[in-house]
Parts: structure tokens; C-alpha cells; sequence
């Protein structure tokens, strides 16, 4: 079991004849991810390596190959009308990979994917992985195992250096989520930490968060009242000076709103196991599982 | 992006909300003959720099004729405010100030939509409003499927006026206002104040913009405001070379891909009693140009005591950033000690090339953050 | 029984301190509608005749008086405005009056209206009256009797004269809603078809329409398919040219689409009484009822 | 109100749609001088009239030349087409056309939603594609809380094009349209023949814009392109008395409150053997004012042999309508016969007037009718 993605996915890629499209889509098919399709405008009818068919568009790739996750690679100009595309073409999971869409062409976009009852990952983000089943995304196969543990984290090396530790300990993980670094993202701390909740295969929960907004915050509360497996917690960015962007469009301290220290605290009251360094979340781990 | 607030005001301005004439002058004659212009018995003359309590520093100070204005325009040129240094002031009649309302625009998180604030408690800081008297806010999210809608608009500017001819007024500059931050990419649009004047009018009589960074690419009129000279210079330099690089006013020099590691590696520093000269993400796909230029800018850093790498590869190539690292000390002379951490992606041809040139790395991010932060300690150590 | 508003209708009246409004409000408080709210922005707190409490806003005005339908007769470049917000008030039933609406405004709002799961009639409309019960905009109260029939009409005046007709013949009506003349309208002939289908108190109906679009022609089939009650119907606008706004803004035969000549043959098909002139009204509904 | 095709294609050039030049002329030697300036060898020289099947007419032709311009101007200026005289031509050079296809965008009235259509069979009148070859047009409904968004106008393009690149090019003119149509408030706003060039350029060689008339009022700017002279002057007189009236070939002229039972009163003369000679809505809240307008107008149609007055009075007071019909006999000579029909809202006054000045009034709209229709068959009766 895992969440959002599993063996029964059905990927389609957005923009698989582009550079950065091409290369994850080799990678994806090479770690066993079931990639049926791949959409690029103008380039329908073609094969993807001579394995994948292409398709003007995800309306087609979909009856003709049963798609029903996607993920995309496409230029940020283009990234709000390829998860439009995919919504209305009735993607069930839709994996926004492309950083630098303007927040405020990411609040139509996620008015338009809740209307169509489908799931945005992202943008701004790695994308998930759950071992041994399906990669969707860029997170490095390499470094993960399958085992019990759900990790969800607004960033992308952060998190393979924490999946990394939790692998060299022998600690598999169920499904990593990386829900990106933007202000508006389609999937929260709650959502992922819901999932797990409801996921028999996962026993204990990393999540990995940093300055900006309140989305730790209230996954605190919702840790603190809805959950009954163990969370550990990581806040990236103590040292982070206020009013400046830490490279995430996401990562910014709003005048006295979104400091590391207002998230740990919140972690700590909602009982939440506190990484002060990546390394910790083996030691934090062995002692709740 | 922060705009200076003269160009807020003519964006403003532009979207047909009423802005008292103001002039900008950046030498103490062109205030002297701003303000003649202006004609104005009183004068108000005000820093233009991306900084808050521009008040509090003397950044804004009141004229009462043009040659007062020349004097105050040379005391507040070449002022340095929150680091930075005032080269433009703005120049605007004061303004007769019946009562003070804030109103503003951000994207909110949460709601994943644009909500517009206002409070009839003006001309502060409204963080600190929100703080001591938050009743006094009132907000609503406004679906960006649909806009603004009109009795929105009025329903909270008569949270602001009693008499409902004003709050028109008012509510027509809430309208305006909206349009103006979606025009201009946005993520914070603020009037603070939004003066009711005794004759009854509603004037805007500051203005904050702030532009999502993402919106400038589709937006070149906006780009074009960006003032290099108000940011730090090793900024400008790194944004140049496509780098995400923020100083600070640490010892260690950190050079790492992803945000999230960036700022974790700088907590790390931290952690082990060093202090982080830097926030620098080479991104994802790096080139061993890019690697060249992030070396290049911290080594101008004089506070920098010891340089850390931290590279976890996954689309990164630790061999490019290998192949960087021995490009750039072959092209100038780094004279701080290297401390590299690469694991991941081609992680032992990186260890080669490294060798091959004498240079060593670890694996562990602790163990290679403890050992920059000795460096950093020990001086000019190696 | 009666379809739309009855005597559980608590009325508010936006524009009721306008000159149409408020001689529009009198004469529904005179015919017995409960009028129990006015709004006017900037009028909030004040007393119109001395009875009905004036508010700022919808909001206010349900909350002091639990008002569950409005009737809007401000000025068409606030009109659009006013259904907005009647429906984020929370309003069931929104009824606007006001002509001049533009049709691109009219999307929107129509949008908006089924977000929030109200019904609106009109715009361009004279209201609806369950004679006896209630009256909820401008038809003349005196010319309408309780009876079995229920009347549906894009129009105004005519439908006044099919009404008189009726009451004039004995024959009194469930309801009478006048849907309205603009080419879109919240509430189509077939949703008020469909409610007289199940309304107990209605035993037979009239459909007025005329020419332009084609409502008429998917009322008819409906009537064929969906409904067992007889339907005798009037199509105004046999010598229009095509081409030309009939005064209503919807009353336009676009190229060959909307003319009388297929609305009638509709109506035919369908088994629908089709009166040749207002007067044929009568002898059709006794030869049915 | 219908706008002209160089207006409409001035729009969609200002909204960033490829239009080739093209100039208006009203004489034959303005159009040579056009001609000269364009400096094409071949040009096309159309009508500017509200009508279609301008081209069967005779109201397009082709020029080799400057002066053959100015001869081919002479012989369409003055021209009557579908009533209509022609008093501009517009001037463009004759386009390279490798195929030609439909685009358009209407407000669909079932969908209540803006409804974007285009199809590979252009330069035709697409009403006849939908008749004969459906399957030849393609169409999406536009969501206007999300509006066009830049998939769907690709996949409609890729319907017209295989090229991608042409297809971009095509997608990017039906996203401006639909801007364009949105802009000027249009009910309709169509490119036929949207053309392709052997070049593999995409341009909209024609246009044409109807703007809903509700929309005037807040746009300033599209409404001052009412052009009256291409108009119906009785019309636009009508239109100046806030009357709704369209001027038809009958003898029956009809003043009538409301639209609805005006076009039933004009049914009912056919009906009765009689032809309307117009629609008349004096409106709602009638003064005797328009009703002295509107009689006015109906006088001056010498075809009028007689005036039939239904009126039903609801908000419309019969004895306002009773006191125009009086006045405007004293102001004017009538000269036709004047059948009343009035019932409702104070009609016992209504009747009390005009019996004070010899005139009777009916009170049953069949009656009426069939005695306006026999005394308009009768001539001059009275």
C-alpha cells in the first residue's frame, strides 16, 4: 500500500519530447513506473523511444492508453495550461514538476483542478515515489527503499538527503511526497498526512517543512488531533533572514509571520518528534516505531 | 520584486485611483525644483528604498518651501536605511489628513486566493494592527474565478466611512486597487494611508507593490522597474548568473543545489557554532559554469573565512560540480579553504576528479559542515 | 400550491428606495406579499412607509429578517451586482426585474447563481404572482385569479393579456412566471415546466414564448417526453425580420435560427395546443382541462 | 448594433490579430489615392453596408489598379444593397490565399456561455456548412469564470490546421478574438474567411462584430461607432425618442407597450389580413411624451393608412397614453385613422379623455385589430 501512486498507475508525461521531459521519462520507465503515454503538441503519432506513444493532447493519450495520473515537464509559461489541460481531460493525479508559475495564475489553476475532483501535486516540486512500485517526478530511485514510513516535504535534495539517511538505516519508506516550494500548492501537509493516516502501509510519518506561511502549523493541529501514528519534523531555514525569497517562492518570512521558530514550536506542542539536523530523524524514528 | 513606492504610486495612479501629485528627484536641486513645481506650501520629502520604518530612520521629513525642500532632500540622499543607501526621494504637497484607513491586497496561502484587508486604523504598521487590535481588520477572500464583485468592494469600504457617498469612493479605489495587483503580477499591493481628506475626498497617499517574481517574465514593462541600485551588488551579480544567492553576514560561504538543503546546510552551520555567509542554490541542473560563478561570487565576500559545498546529486551532476570546483580555482585564486560534501548522482567520478587535483570530499553533511565551521574559526586556516 | 413563491415567501426588495422599487414594494405589500426587508446601500437603519426596515446590505437584511427571496429593480448597471450578491447572501429565489443587463455580465452571473444553488428568474422579467398568495414584481395583481393553470411567458404586456383572458373566461392560475426577454435567462421554460409538472395545484399549462433561440423548441420536447399535463402555447413574432431585435434583447431570428415558423412546428410535434392569436387561450385550455 | 467590417477590423488589429492594411474611402478619388498608398497590384475594393451577401450583390470587386480602384468604388458607392445604401468601400490588397477557414465566437443561449466555433470550410457563410456539412464545424463552450483557456484554442486550431506552428499561430488569433470579443462587449464577432497564406501565415482577411447593445452604455468608445447614416432614419429618430422601433413595408402602423404583445399585435394584423408597417414598444413607464414621438414617426411613413394603439396597461397608465394621443393630434395633422385599443391601469380616465375629444376607444385587441386592418384596406377612411 502507499498513497497517490502505486502499481495500478497509469502515467502520462506532459512535454515527454522536451529535455528535462525525456530524461525523467527514461528514468521513470527505467525504475518500472507503468509510463503508458506521452503528450507534446504537434508531435502526436510519434513514439517515445520507441516504446511510449505521443499525443497532441492528454484528452487523446488518455482514450487511447487509460492514463489517469500525469506529470509534467513542460516550461513554466506553458505548466497552468498543461494541469488545466490534464483536469479537464480527467486526470485523477496530476503531478506538476515545472517551477516559476506566477501564484496568481496558481489560484485559478487550483480553483479549476478542485472543480474537476482531481489531485494536484506541486508545482515547484520533486514529485513522489513510492519504492519499488511507481516514481512519478525526479526524486532519485536509487536512494529509497520500501518499508513503513511516509515522508511528505516542501522540498527536493532536502528530502533525499533525509530519505537517503532513513535508507543507509535500513528504514523503507511507504511513499515520499514532495509537495513543492510555492506559496500555492496543490497538496498540503494535511492532505499528505491524512493519506498516510488512512494508509495501513505506513507506520510513522517525516514531514519536512520551512519558513513561510502556516502550512506546518496546521499540520501540527491536525497531527495533534487527528492522528494516531507517530510524525517526526524538520523546519528548514533558522538562520533565514526575514522578507527575503530562501529560493522557494514559497520560502519567505512575511513580516513576523512564517519563522522557523513559530513552526517548531507548533511541532512541539502537537508532540511532534523535532529534527535539529536531518540526521536526527533516524534516531527520532527507531524510538517511535 | 519590491517597487519603490514612486513606482507604486504611478501604477496606482495608472489604474485611475487618486494619487496627490508627487515628483522625484535625486539631487537636492531637483527637489528644490520639484517642489516649485509642485507649488505646494507644505512639502513632504521621503526616501525612496526597499525598507520599512523609513519614518523612524528620518527617511521622511516635511518641507515648507522649495529650498527647505533641498535641505531636507540632501539630508535624506546618501542616508543609508536598513543597509541601504537613499538615491531618489519623492516629493508630494502634504496632505490634509481628515482620517487614515489601510487598505491591501495579498495571495493568501490557506485559501489559495487573493484576499483584500482594510482597516480604518491607518497610517501604521498593520502587522501591528493585527497584533493589538485585530477587530479592527476586516477582510474577504475574493474568488479569482469571479473578481471582485462590486458589493464586496462597498460592503467593506463602509467599514471604513459611515457616509455611504465616501465609501463609494472608497470602494471604487478597492476595485481599482484589485485590478491593479492582478495587472502587475502582485503578490502585495498596499495603500497605507488611504486618506480621507476634509473636503471628503479618498486619496492614496502611499503605496507598496510587491511583485511575484514569477510574473516578470510575461510582464517586461513591470521588469523594467527593477533599480539595481537599491539591492546589494553581489545579488544583482548572482541573479545575473542565473543563481539564487542571498549575503548575510556570516563566515561560511555556502554553495548548495535546492533551497530546502540550502537553508537546512545554513541551519547547520548554525548549529555547529558557525554563522552562514550566505543562502546560494545552484539549482537543479547545474553547469560547471554555474559552479565558477557561485564560487566567484562568495570569494568576493571578504567575510568569508571558509567555503562549504553541500551537494546531494540527483539531476545535479556531482562530476560537473566536481569539474566547476577545479575550473574555477584554475581561474582565480579562491584563498579560503573548500569543504565538499557530494553524494549522489556520479559521486565517484566526481571523488576522482577532485583527487586528481589534490582535493578531497567527504560524504556526510555533518561531518563536512562541523569541519567549515572549524576552518571558519581557525581564520585563514587550510 | 403554486410553483416558485407562495405564502411562505419572505420578500426583500433591492432598490426599494428607487422610484420603481418603491412603487413596485407598495403595490406587492398592497396585493398581501410579505414584504419583510428593503436594501439600499447607505440607507441601512432607516423605515420605508414607516414598516419595512431598510439595510445596507442582503446580508444584513436576511439576518434581522430571515428574507429567503429578493426582487431587484436597481438600475441595469447595478443590477448584475445585486443578483451577485442576493446569491452569496444566501437568497433561494432571485428575481431581477431590471432590463439592459449586458449578456457577457449575464454569463458570470449565471455561473454564480448555480455555484450557490439559487434560482434566478429573469433578468428582463415582470416577476411571478401566485395569485392570492403572493406577487413578486411588477404584474398587475387585479388582472390574476387562483385557478388551475399555470402560465409561463417570455413576456410582459402579453402576458397580461393572456392572463386577462383567462380570469376574464372563469379560469384562474396556479402561478404566472414571466421568465423574461433577454437571450439568457436564469430560469428557461423547462425548469418552470418541470415545476408545474409537480405541482398538485396545477392541472394545465400556458407557455408564451416567441421568437429567437431556440427554448421553445427543447420546452416542446420536454412537454413530449417528461410531462403529462396539457400545454397549449403562443409564439409572438410570426411577421418579424430576421435579423432585427424585437425589443427584447433575445427576441432576434439569427440567420435562419429562432423563427416562429419552427417554434409553432415545435409546438406541434410535441402536441402542445398552439393558440393562433391570445384570445385562442381559452377554448384551447377548456378543450384540455 | 451591428459594426462595419474596417471597425470590426480595426478592433482585431488593435487586439493583436494579423488584419492585412486596408483603407476606407467614400469617394472614387479618395479610393484611388487609398490605392496608391497601399501600393499593392491587385487590390479588392467591398461595400461597407450592414448586410451580408455583399459579394453577390456586387458590392466587392477586384482592381488592377489605382484608377481601376476608383472606377470600381464609383460603381459600388451609391449602390443600394438590402436597402441599404453604400456610402464607404474599403480598400485592401488582394491576399494570396492557399485555404480559408471559420472562426468565430457567439454567446450560445442554452449553455449560457460564451461558445468558440471554427471550421476548416471558410470564406462561405458558415450557417450554411452547419446545414449541409456539420461535421465540417467544431465548437467548445468557454468557461467564463476560467475563459479561453490556450489548450482548448490549440485543439480547435489543430482542427483547422496540421502544422503545428500554424496551428500556434492560429490558436493565438482565437484566444485574441475571444479577447477581442469579450472587449467590445460583442455578441458575435467572427473571421471568415480566416486565411492561410502560402507563406504558412495565418490572417483574418474579413470581420465581422455585432456588439450587444446593453453593453453601449458602459463603453463609450464602441459606441461612438454607431454609424446613423448607414441606418434606417426613422430609426434612428425612434431610437432618439427612446422608442424601440423597426420600420416594416406594411399599412398598419402599430404603438404597442411591450415587446412581446407588439410583435402579437402585428401577428394579429396578418392574421386578420392586414400588413404591419412596423414594430412600436413605447415601453413600460410610458409618458404621453413618446407617445407624441411615436406617432410622429409612424406619420411620417407615408405607406401608414392606419395607426392601431394596443396598449395593456400594467405599470403603462392608459390615460398617459389617452393625453399623448390628444396632444399629438393638436401639435400635429394625423391624417390616418386611429384605432385605440386600451385596457388595464386607469383606463376609465383613458376613455373620459378621449371622449372629451370625439375619440372612442375599444377595449378588446381582436376587435381592434380587425378594424385597423379594415380601414387600412379602405385607404383614407375614417
Amino acid at each position: 500500500m502507499s498513497v497517490f501512486v502505486d502499481a495500478s498507475t497509469r502515467l502520462v508525461v506532459q512535454g515527454i519530447t522536451g529535455r528535462d521531459g525525456a530524461f525523467h521519462a527514461r528514468q521513470m520507465v527505467a525504475y518500472g513506473t507503468r509510463v503508458v503515454a506521452g503528450v507534446t503538441p504537434g508531435k502526436g503519432g510519434q513514439e517515445f523511444d520507441g516504446a511510449v506513444p505521443v499525443f497532441d493532447t492528454v484528452v487523446e493519450a488518455i482514450a487511447a492508453t487509460g492514463a489517469n495520473t500525469s506529470v509534467i515537464y513542460v516550461p513554466a509559461r506553458f505548466a497552468a495550461d498543461a494541469v488545466f489541460e490534464a483536469a479537464e481531460a480527467g486526470i485523477r493525479c496530476i503531478v506538476c514538476i515545472t517551477e516559476g508559475i506566477p501564484v496568481l495564475e496558481m489560484t485559478r489553476v487550483y480553483a479549476y483542478v478542485k472543480e474537476h475532483g482531481a489531485r494536484l501535486i506541486g508545482p515547484n516540486c520533486p514529485g513522489l515515489i513510492t519504492p519499488g512500485a511507481a516514481k512519478v517526478g525526479i526524486i532519485p530511485g536509487q536512494i529509497c527503499s520500501p518499508g513503513p514510513v511516509g515522508v511528505v516535504s516542501r522540498s527536493g535534495t532536502l528530502t533525499y538527503e533525509v530519505v537517503y539517511q532513513l535508507t543507509r538505516a535500513g528504514i523503507g519508506q511507504s511513499t515520499c511526497v514532495g509537495i513543492g516550494g510555492d506559496p500555492i500548492v496543490g497538496t498540503s501537509f494535511i492532505d499528505c498526512l491524512a493519506a498516510f493516516q488512512e494508509d495501513p502501509a505506513t507506520t510513522a510519518v517525516v514531514m519536512i517543512g520551512e519558513i513561510g506561511g502556516t502550512d506546518e502549523q496546521q499540520a501540527a493541529k491536525f497531527v495533534a488531533t487527528r492522528m494516531s501514528k507517530p510524525v517526526v519534523g524538520f523546519v528548514a531555514g533558522r538562520t533565514a533572514p526575514p522578507g527575503r525569497r530562501m529560493g522557494h517562492a514559497g520560502a519567505i518570512i512575511s513580516g513576523s509571520e512564517g519563522t522557523a521558530v513559530e513552526k517548531i514550536a507548533a511541532f512541539e506542542d502537537a508532540g511532534i518528534g523535532v529534527m535539529q539536523r536531518p540526521a536526527d530523524v533516524v534516531p527520532l524514528l527507531e524510538a517511535r516505531l | 520584486m519590491n517597487l519603490h513606492e514612486y513606482q507604486a504610486r504611478a501604477l496606482l495612479s495608472r489604474a485611475g485611483i487618486p494619487v496627490p501629485p508627487s515628483e522625484v528627484a535625486s539631487t537636492p536641486s531637483e527637489a528644490k525644483r520639484a517642489a516649485e513645481r509642485l507649488g505646494a506650501s507644505r512639502l513632504v520629502v521621503k526616501a525612496q528604498v526597499h525598507a520599512g520604518g523609513r519614518g523612524k530612520a528620518g527617511g521622511v521629513k516635511l518641507a515648507e518651501s522649495p529650498e527647505h525642500a533641498a535641505q531636507v532632500a540632501a539630508q535624506i540622499l546618501g542616508m543609508t536605511i536598513n543597509g541601504l543607501t537613499v538615491r531618489r526621494v519623492l516629493i508630494s504637497p502634504a496632505a490634509e489628513i481628515e482620517s487614515e484607513a489601510y487598505a491591501g491586497v495579498i495571495v493568501d496561502r490557506v485559501s489559495r486566493s487573493p484576499v483584500l484587508m482594510v482597516s480604518p486604523a491607518g497610517g501604521v504598521d498593520i502587522e501591528e494592527v493585527a497584533a493589538t487590535t485585530p477587530e479592527k481588520i476586516f477582510r474577504i477572500r475574493v474568488d479569482v474565478r469571479f473578481g471582485l464583485l462590486s458589493h464586496q468592494a462597498l460592503g467593506l469600504a463602509l467599514k471604513l466611512f459611515d457616509d455611504v457617498e465616501i465609501a463609494r469612493s472608497a470602494a471604487d479605489i478597492l476595485r481599482k486597487l484589485y485590478r491593479a495587483f492582478l495587472d502587475a503580477g502582485a503578490s502585495l499591493a498596499e495603500i497605507n494611508p488611504l486618506v480621507r481628506t476634509p473636503r471628503g475626498e479618498v486619496v492614496a497617499l502611499d503605496a507598496k507593490i510587491v511583485v511575484d517574481d514569477n510574473e516578470l517574465e510575461r510582464r517586461p514593462e513591470i521588469a523594467a522597474l527593477r533599480d539595481p541600485a537599491a539591492e546589494e551588488p553581489s545579488e544583482v551579480e548572482a541573479r545575473e548568473a542565473n543563481l539564487t544567492y542571498i549575503k548575510l553576514d556570516g563566515e561560511v560561504g555556502c554553495v548548495v543545489n535546492g533551497a530546502g538543503l540550502a537553508m537546512a546546510t545554513m541551519d547547520l552551520v548554525k548549529y555547529y557554532g558557525g554563522e552562514p555567509a550566505n543562502f546560494l542554490d545552484i539549482g537543479g541542473s547545474s553547469s560547471p559554469e554555474k559552479v565558477i560563478g557561485a564560487l566567484r561570487i562568495i570569494t568576493a565576500d571578504p567575510h568569508v573565512k571558509a567555503i562549504l559545498f553541500n551537494i546531494f546529486g540527483g539531476i545535479t551532476r556531482c562530476d560537473d560540480v566536481a569539474n566547476g570546483i577545479v575550473a574555477a580555482t584554475r581561474q582565480f585564486r579562491v584563498e579560503r579553504p573548500i569543504v565538499i560534501r557530494l553524494t549522489g548522482t556520479n559521486e565517484d567520478k566526481a571523488l576522482e576528479i577532485l583527487s586528481g587535483v589534490g582535493m578531497r570530499a567527504l560524504t556526510d553533511m555533518d561531518a563536512a559542515v562541523r569541519q567549515a565551521v572549524a576552518l571558519s574559526r581557525a581564520g585563514t586556516g587550510a
